[in-house]
């Protein structure tokens, strides 16, 4: 049985990825400690109102992490996570990487969006290899920030360029973490994953029903949509 | 935990404390007591406490205080016998308060640990001692370890110097010492500053407590003691 | 470990540095990377080191010419591909160099445990993971945890901001991220700075890694790339 | 067999704690990081040369501490491990009580010295408690500092008010550390303690023999006199 038809479809076309930015900025409550994974989740900060007193950390060791900086404002000792140089909000702090992640892996961080290969409808996240024999591993910190913060959310497309689904009921690449996520938002639709399964919260240019269909899924009830 | 919140009093910071809460109260006998969030707690009337502090109060003033408020279950600290710790000397050969000595760095790594995410770790203190009586031993690498468990804290109490409007905070000389540690490791920490200045005054390099750690924020003025009375 | 040595360039930093050694190299990409030391120890030829760092090198500079100068046996990090780390690219595809890969929370958190002294701890980061395989599993009030190991090196390199002539060392910026663990967690550790300044010029508040930490100092004249090339 | 006759009778009188405290400030190597406990211990700061360049570390989070402050100069923030105000030394460096007792642990320090109850002839320690009933036991840091500092060094008076040795086979009195003195210094004489037993180093005011005989020891030979 799927009620997926109490989901609300939220807007009449499939997002960019710079609209779903806009969707998570949204999502994320005012005041929160926020980490933005590489990728694609950088862009939730330009979404952000100024007003939000969202503070974001970065786990090369700082909180109230600025803009990207351009031109004369680039300094080689101030980057992100990405390397990408960046500037620094006033009320920022310093600090070495043991406490920076251990700030993360004691749960002191509200909100981290991360990239995705494969999320599970339990909350698995496969973001950090595929597998594949002549991919080098490197995991970087995807796997201490998929344990360590309060909240993990997924920003990612919902279909592989071949149209295979990221939201599988049991993740085929090399796990980040167990049971971490509790959103993916994907350009098709926003879901909740976690021990009782998986639920559309909303969907863009699609019906639940349908959407259901093409991931296979049936979803647990919706109670109530946030 | 979302953004410091700047608080008017003392009463305010310290409201909704629960019976029987642990409570990590900062300071190293006198320095970096947060004598007005004490003084406050004891106003406020949580009973049933659960205090972790490095010492169990000196003269009257402080923890000394709340412990004479009989407020106070058990508390844990590694130097509780000092030459003004009448209150918690009276009370404990009483039999009216619990007392669980633990190791002056263990405290602190403990601490640590519950603030990090850390779910035990092998320590090579006490090995061999009373204290590590019913703790797991292990040996690695030819060193033998006692495995020791968080600390956490359902609020901390901590004194702090100054503290930027987002909730960074800096401390004075050896007046720090379990302050940062503490704001790690509890749910709610509520500081005391003597002086509350505008983010972006306080040089990001020297920021000592990030304001992630910090939850309620009051500016008191500025009352020192030391071991042997007021000055 | 006595007193910080300041000395007169970045060779005679590195001299006596054995072939087989464990050097831990300070760093996130370029940030914070010490390429004088690094150039140096080239120069010096020590080889079949073990490299302790966040990345495996980026372009064609700093631990990306160690690399390629055909010294290192095997390399401990968190994050070796990136779009400019050709030189071990083709050194791990041709099985020319070891690789570990460690989480880089646990990276940093197993040199902090060898330099305090900690014998192993109980971490969350990677349960149910490839990267657990082999790993003690333990579960401690509800949550799993794996046991995790110190990382200590003979030797840290790192680069810092300004040092005083004790030892004594701020950083800049995010450039700070492995440099203050490494020092805690090597034999020695030898530092290139920007800039010497006399005991007392530093504020004691604001000191980043304790003068205890260091062993050896030059001043070297600021060089930064980025990761796209050198600026 | 006893060769104890080889050990220097270094001074013909029992010293006082102060030229105790002087013959400890002199063994300090120069450049030393030294943790001198509470009471006695403390006085070995005042011996120590202008130019030794020993940098003195307090456990509750300071390297590089000055003498005791005076008058005007007492801070209430500013004070030794036993809550006595002191001063700071150019190029001191704060730091909090998690990160000193790292340092500690961490087998940083050169030296620590420290007051005892007891010590036993192969360098286990009892200086926390006497385990009384009515003895409210207080550890502090001196399990750590007992486990932490390369070298550990015991001041003492060698025997008890009541004449009883403090320098035993085997400590009666509850442990602080097992195995981690090396070197015990007392009013009659040196001696350096551990896996191989008792060596007599120097003595004061009194003979080899007589006082491996007052001890009731058997000493080991003595090699090299440093």
């Amino acid at each position: 049985m799927t009620t997926t038809s109490t989901a609300q479809v939220a807007a009449d076309h499939r997002l960019s990825m710079d609209e779903l930015a806009a969707v998570i900025a949204r999502d994320i409550p005012a005041g929160s400690f926020v980490n933005l994974g590489i990728g694609q989740p950088t862009k939730i900060a330009d979404h952000l109102p100024a007003d939000s007193g969202v503070v974001l950390h970065t786990e090369n060791g700082m909180l109230n992490m600025g803009p990207k900086a351009e031109a004369d404002a680039i300094d080689p000792d101030l980057t992100n996570a990405g390397k990408v140089p960046v500037t620094e909000l006033p009320g920022a702090a310093y600090f070495h990487h043991a406490d920076s992640f251990a700030m993360m892996r004691g749960g002191h961080l509200d909100v981290c969006v991360l990239g995705a290969y494969q999320v599970a409808f339990d909350g698995d996240l496969a973001n950090w290899t595929t597998g594949r024999p002549d991919d080098i591993p490197a995991v970087g910190g995807a796997m201490d920030l998929a344990i360590g913060a309060k909240d993990v959310y997924v920003m990612m497309t919902l279909f592989t360029r071949s149209g295979e689904p990221k939201l599988v009921p049991r993740c085929t690449y090399p796990l980040t973490g167990v049971g971490c996520v509790s959103r993916v938002y994907t350009d098709h639709g926003v879901f909740d994953v976690g021990p009782e399964g998986v639920r559309i919260r909303e969907t863009y240019g699609i019906g639940a029903d349908e959407l259901a269909g093409r991931l296979g899924i049936t979803p647990v009830p919706v109670k109530e949509q946030a | 935990m979302s953004r410091a919140e700047i608080v008017e009093s003392a009463d305010a910071a310290v409201a909704g404390i629960e019976d029987g809460s642990t409570v990590l109260v900062g300071g190293f006998g006198l320095a970096g007591m947060p004598f007005d969030l004490i003084d406050a707690l004891i106003r406020q009337g949580a009973k049933d406490l659960t205090i972790v502090s490095n010492n169990a109060g000196n003269g009257d003033v402080g923890l000394a205080a709340l412990l004479a408020a009989d407020r106070v279950r058990k508390v844990l600290c590694s130097f509780p016998r000092q030459a003004d710790s009448w209150v918690f000397d009276d009370l404990y050969r009483a039999g009216k308060i619990e007392l669980e000595v633990v190791p002056q760095g263990n405290l602190a790594e403990r601490m640590r640990a519950a603030g990090a995410g850390i779910g035990a770790f092998y320590c090579p203190t006490a090995v061999g001692t009373p204290l590590a009586e019913g703790k797991e031993v292990r040996e690695i690498d030819g060193r033998t370890y006692l495995l020791e468990y968080p600390i956490k804290g359902d609020y901390a109490l901590i004194g702090a110097h100054v503290a930027d409007t987002l909730g960074n905070l800096v401390y004075r000389k050896t007046a720090r010492n379990f302050g940062p540690v503490m704001a790690t490791a509890a749910t709610t920490t509520i500081v005391q500053v003597e002086q509350v200045v505008d983010a972006g005054k306080l040089d990001p390099e020297a920021v000592v407590t990030p304001s992630i750690y910090v939850d309620r924020i009051v500016q008191v003025t500025a009352r020192h003691y030391t071991v042997q009375g007021a000055r």
